[in-house]
């Protein structure tokens, strides 16, 4: 096995476990550390793509080198723009839960 | 090199609709306080001028700009490219942002006693970052320069959610934020694997590489259904309706009226431009089913909502679901491909109308929260006499939402229907149609309360600011008188029955839906006191009322259960699946 | 010597991984703390040793890595002390 | 020559891993988090400091050599402050539990 | 043997993501997550990404780690609720369906991506000599695919204005964070005097280094922040106060230069972010220098959170 198909199958796997994460996870925090396993799982695979493409005398196709700098980058802006958010939550209500929901009561005030 | 890659004249106007706002954001940034809101005005003209003139190019020739950044030509470099889609999204986008602007005044001034203030400064330079994020978004020729783009538009829009500060906005654009962050990982994954199989990521290059095999099928699910996260598609509408209507006005009106829309035009360029061979008829029902779905679900709860700015929001769902319904009808069995044509024209021109409406209902609710100090439907009574400017900006919005010609919903109608029976799906007539009437009530509901003489004349807080009113009054006779515009220029003018939109016939066209959905608003609606005449009604419809009810709150009880975190994200996987399946089955 | 290289590099990030798992299994947040120590040392070892024969620029990597890793334990446990002590 | 090198090399790096074993294996026997945290600081930092000096042979010249022992001193400084800072929050703990 | 190594290293790396996600509490999560990013670096290296690999280490492994276990560590107190929302067997074994199915159909791209592989290389390697550096990456990220470049840096401004409108309005204008209590004589203090200074200077190095090896201006100013991080957390410097000018100047002079250089193309090169034939390298060095103090003053003050308290008078 060569290490784009080992890493890739592993970027596979990573990406199961973070929507795993971002789907049972309650914590807002711990649903963001999920994204970010989902994000480095693409950016893995994008990496082993990369790795596939090793020509010309480089190690690998310099593209998507270069598009995950960019990508790591913008991923490490949302996560800080979260926590953020997340700790802006705290503070104003002491919670941080999604799950109470600003809905339309569904059982007011029928006439 | 192909033909097509290669700057055309004109081309540099892409660059310039791109780096004016970004280049006003940081201006604004740089100079702070007042000047933000200075900066912001300033740009307006500029940027408005500069998707007229993209809109000026295109006209007639049916053809593409392209600008080729660095003169790098794809695969290497990064390309810009624009059709008279992009274009009319340009100048539309161009348009309700300026609107906005105006309207914004009112509420995001830095106060006389601060050099400088938090909301007002971080208003406008997002406002700017939506609009480039936007613009970058319709010209946007590369697959990762659009994850950037989308990005940037959700950065821009995240921070306008919760501007106020309070708790539950903050909750709102937590949310917003988690659940859009997902779907753009869905849309990287898949560009991630359209790169690794075809080694270019030029939305150009890849239409001619494509071929239908296992990776860019599961790309194209994966990519639509991160995209529809984003859009707030049904089910995946986990964020909107809170997001949409806890934002301050002018920002709620950024973000239902423009920037959903830029994730839509997205998937529209993805299946149109990219892989339009990809696209078979089974994946293309999906989406429709998903958008028959949206407008049922929306409407109806929006005819629940006991608030008017939740009221609009989940009338946003409903008409984002209408704006999915072009895909199938964009189908051309023969050549077995996505063509553009009069559904690509429908769903273009429902997006400008639904921007310039949606903005508007937004606005003028605004004004009638600032002046009341409160949206609550049951308090409206009478507010049409107080507020009259406001109120009539809400009816001519919603009487364009509705698709009374010659609105612009009006003509999207007409070239859906026409492409529907063109391509012999029926079903999707039934849905259009339903689509009207199901507007048409909620939006009647509102007018009934506004319009009522009431006993209690409502207690206004204080006075709206007027520039604000009459922004949204100006564009909402925008939408509305929209199909007169000559649209033949950018859209295929294969449409005999839209010659005359003012004509005896066409009005009668229009008007029906608007009985239909007098009747359902009485049949669904949430009627409060002070409303007499819909209360002496709705008392003698009885068992049927109730009936009606009952099945009102069951479909509020299934939104309630779809906005909850496990079941959204589960429906996303769910939907990437389908849509992967159905793809592969159409092959 | 290339594989004794990579084959001590599979060694060292053996030990890590089973010390990793006994410290981030608890049961005290000081026991979890010192797993970013021990990647600090093992993982900068095992990249030294897998990357450095192959490609030289992994020493960079190595150096990047030594400082941020200094710099994210000490944050770490000045944040988390700062919270504790209050 | 350069066989002596190599060998120099093997040797300090097998040294190098012995100690990350022991370190391991300590981390493993040892029944509290202080004595833990002291098996792991020296013993880490020391099968570093042996893998480093074992590929500065194998560095590609003097500015990679003064790279690799740069590394070693960080990790080092970082060992001592994280160790020391570990501790107090142990013992702060006990203190008041 | 290269694949023995690579097989144990990503189990190592699914057995830490998948601690990250059922690990009990938050706190231990993150600092799994972190040992997870500085291992990840390992990943790059042997997937012969350097240049990812030193940003990965950078961001990845430091600022993101460090980001969320002082989220973890501030919002200890919200671990009760969210354990008592844990979600129930059956939905928990819909989501393991749901997720291994997405995770089987990726497996099976990857093992469908076409043999031999697309690549670029050639391309770049073609036209690399027009740009002057020798650093491939480089010269995607500066010439052929610049836009991103230039994007990237107005997303980093923008998520900052979007941290800094999380601030409450009566301290608008204030600086972020409070510092920690640290003991002037402590060791936390020495080290915080002892290891910028290196750090500055590796992180220089790093960026200077990226022109013709792997490096450049991202992975030097992640360091170059994350020292100055330190040296406010050790309260030897201050956070500024978000309403400086200088600040804001300062914050835009880098994407402002870029802009400029860009345009300028237009005139002398006949293409926005295009540069006249042997220029290249020198504009794409000034467009460097001009970003390295912007980009880590985003990131440190991105770092830093929203304005939290009025600066003292």
């Amino acid at each position: 096995m060569t290490a784009p198909t080992i890493f890739g199958i592993c970027a596979a796997l990573l990406v199961g476990i973070g929507l795993f994460g971002v789907i049972i996870s309650p914590h807002p925090l711990r649903k963001l550390l999920a994204f970010n396993l989902i994000g480095s799982g693409v950016f893995m695979l994008l990496g082993a793509v990369a790795r596939r493409g090793a020509a010309a005398g480089m190690g690998g196709d310099p593209v998507p080198q270069a598009l995950l700098i960019t990508g790591i980058v913008v991923a490490f802006s949302a996560t800080a723009l979260a926590v953020a958010l997340l700790l802006r939550l705290f503070n104003e209500t002491g919670s941080v839960t999604l799950a109470a929901d600003a809905r339309a009561h569904p059982d007011a005030g029928d006439t | 090199m192909p033909a097509q890659d290669l700057t055309t004249p004109g081309g540099l106007l892409l660059v310039l609709a791109v780096l004016v706002p970004f280049a006003g954001m940081l201006a604004g940034l740089a100079l702070g306080g007042r000047n933000a809101q200075r900066v912001a005005l300033a740009t307006m003209p500029a940027g408005l001028g500069i998707a007229v003139a993209i809109a000026g190019a295109l006209s007639g020739a049916g053809g593409e700009l392209v600008y080729l950044l660095g003169n790098w030509a794809p695969p290497l470099g990064v390309a810009l490219r624009a059709d008279a889609a992009s274009a009319l999204m340009l100048v539309a986008v161009a348009v309700v942002i300026s609107g906005i602007a105006v309207y914004a005044c009112g509420d995001f001034s830095t106060p006389r006693s601060a050099r400088e203030a938090r909301a007002p400064l971080t208003f406008w330079i997002l406002l700017l970052a939506v609009w480039g994020s936007l613009n970058l978004v319709l010209v946007g020729g590369d697959l990762f320069t659009l994850y950037v783009a989308l990005e940037l538009l959700t950065f821009a829009a995240v921070p306008l959610v919760c501007l106020d500060g309070r708790g539950e906005t903050l909750q709102s654009a937590l949310r917003y934020l988690l659940f859009a962050l997902l779907g753009s990982m869905f849309y990287l994954l898949g560009a991630v694997l359209l790169y690794g199989s075809y080694g270019t990521l030029d939305i150009a290059l890849l239409a001619a590489r494509l071929r239908p095999e296992a990776v860019p099928f599961a790309a194209a699910a994966l990519m639509t259904a991160g995209l529809l996260a984003k859009t707030a598609l049904f089910p995946l509408h986990i964020w909107l309706p809170p997001a949409h209507a806890g934002a301050p006005a002018a920002a709620s009106a950024v973000l239902s009226a423009l920037v959903i829309k830029g994730s839509w035009f997205l998937v529209v360029r993805l299946w149109l431009k990219a892989m339009p061979s990809l696209a078979g008829l089974a994946s293309m029902q999906v989406l429709a089913g998903l958008g028959a779905a949206a407008i049922v679900l929306g409407s109806i709860v929006a005819l629940r909502q006991e608030r008017l700015k939740l009221l609009i929001a989940f009338s946003t769902l409903a008409q984002i679901g209408y704006l999915f319904l072009m895909f199938p009808l964009a189908f051309d069995p023969a050549s077995a491909q996505l063509a553009a044509g009069n559904a690509l024209a429908g769903g273009i021109m429902q997006a400008v109308s639904h921007a310039t409406a949606k903005a508007a209902m937004f606005m003028a609710a605004g004004s009638i929260y600032a002046a009341l100090g409160h949206d609550r439907l049951e308090g409206l009574t009478g507010i049409g006499r107080a507020m009259p400017v406001s109120m009539l900006a809400f009816a001519l919005s919603g009487l364009a939402l509705v698709g009374l010609p010659p609105s612009g919903a009006y003509l999207a109608k007409e070239l859906l229907l026409e492409a529907a029976a063109q391509s012999a799906q029926w079903w999707w007539t039934i849905v259009i149609q339903a689509g009207g009437m199901l507007t048409a009530s909620y939006v009647l509901l509102v007018l009934a309360h506004a319009f009522t003489l009431g006993e209690r004349s409502t207690a206004r807080v204080s006075r709206a600011a007027r520039i604000g009113e009459m922004a949204a009054l100006t564009l909402a006779a925008c939408s509305l008188l929209l199909g007169l515009l000559p649209w033949d220029a950018w859209l295929p003018p294969a449409r005999p029955a839209l010659s005359l939109p003012l004509s005896l016939e066409a009005l009668s066209k229009g008007l029906w839906p608007l009985v239909a959905g007098a009747l359902l608003a009485i049949w669904l609606g949430r009627w409060g006191h002070p409303a007499p005449f819909g209360k002496a009604i709705v008392a003698r419809l009885g068992a049927a009322r109730r009936a009606g009810l009952a099945v009102g709150k069951l479909i509020e009880r299934i939104d309630c259960r779809l906005r909850q975190w496990p079941a959204a994200s589960v429906s996303l996987l769910v939907v990437a699946m389908l849509l992967g399946a159905a793809v592969m089955v159409a092959r | 010597m290339l594989d004794f290289l990579l084959a001590a590099a599979a060694f060292v990030l053996a030990m890590v991984a089973l010390g990793l798992f006994r410290i981030l299994r608890g049961p005290t947040e000081a026991d979890r703390m010192m797993a970013v120590q021990l990647l600090g040392s093992g993982g900068i070892a095992g990249l030294l040793l897998a990357g450095s024969a192959r490609i030289p620029a992994t020493v960079d990597v190595a150096l990047t890595l030594a400082l941020l890793a200094a710099f994210a334990s000490i944050a770490f446990v000045m944040s988390a002390a700062g919270e504790t002590e209050r | 020559m350069k066989a002596a090198l190599d060998i120099a090399s093997v040797l300090a790096i097998s040294a190098g891993a012995f100690f990350f074993l022991a370190g391991t294996v300590a981390l493993l026997r040892f029944p509290d988090t202080l004595s833990r945290l002291h098996a792991l600081t020296k013993a880490d930092n020391l099968g570093l400091g042996l893998v480093v000096v074992g590929l500065l042979p194998r560095a590609g010249g003097v500015s990679a050599g003064l790279k690799l022992l740069c590394i070693w001193l960080l990790a080092l400084l970082a060992g001592a402050t994280v160790s020391q800072l570990i501790a107090r929050t142990v013992q702060t703990r006990d203190v008041r539990s | 043997m290269i694949a023995a190594l690579n097989i144990g290293v990503a189990a190592l790396v699914l057995a830490l993501a998948l601690f990250t996600i059922v690990a009990r509490e938050s706190f231990a999560a993150c600092v799994g997550f972190l040992a997870y990013g500085l291992l990840l670096t390992l990943v790059w290296v042997q997937l012969q990404g350097l240049d990812v690999a030193l940003i990965e280490g950078a961001v990845g492994g430091g600022l993101t780690g460090v980001l969320v276990i002082g989220a973890a560590v501030r919002l200890r107190s919200t671990q009760a609720a969210a354990d008592a929302a844990r979600l129930g067997m059956p939905a928990r074994m819909l989501a393991v369906l749901l997720s291994g199915g997405v995770a089987a159909a990726m497996a099976a791209c990857v093992l469908a991506l076409p043999d031999p592989a697309p690549t670029l290389a050639p391309q770049v390697s073609a036209s690399m000599a027009a740009t002057g550096v020798a650093n491939p990456v480089t010269a995607v990220l500066l010439a052929f695919r610049a836009m991103d470049t230039l994007l990237e840096a107005i997303v980093l401004v923008l998520a900052l204005i979007g941290v800094w409108s999380l601030a409450p309005d009566r301290v608008w204008g204030g600086r972020p964070a409070l510092g920690y209590d640290v003991d002037p004589d402590g060791i936390l203090a020495y080290v915080a005097r002892i290891l910028p200074p290196i750090g500055i200077v590796a992180g220089i190095y790093i960026f200077w280094a990226g022109a013709d090896h792997p490096g450049g201006k991202f992975q030097g100013a992640t360091i170059l922040a994350a020292m100055w991080l330190l040296a406010m957390r050790a309260g030897l410097t201050d956070a500024p106060p978000v309403d400086r000018k200088w600040l804001r100047l300062a914050l835009v002079a880098g994407p402002a230069a870029f802009f400029a250089i860009g345009l300028a193309g237009t005139v002398t090169a006949g293409a926005f972010l295009a540069y006249p034939d042997g220029y290249a390298k020198v504009l794409i060095l000034a467009i460097e220098w001009a970003l390295l103090p912007s980009l880590a003053l985003t990131l440190f003050l991105l770092m830093a959170g929203a304005p939290q308290r009025m600066s003292a008078p």
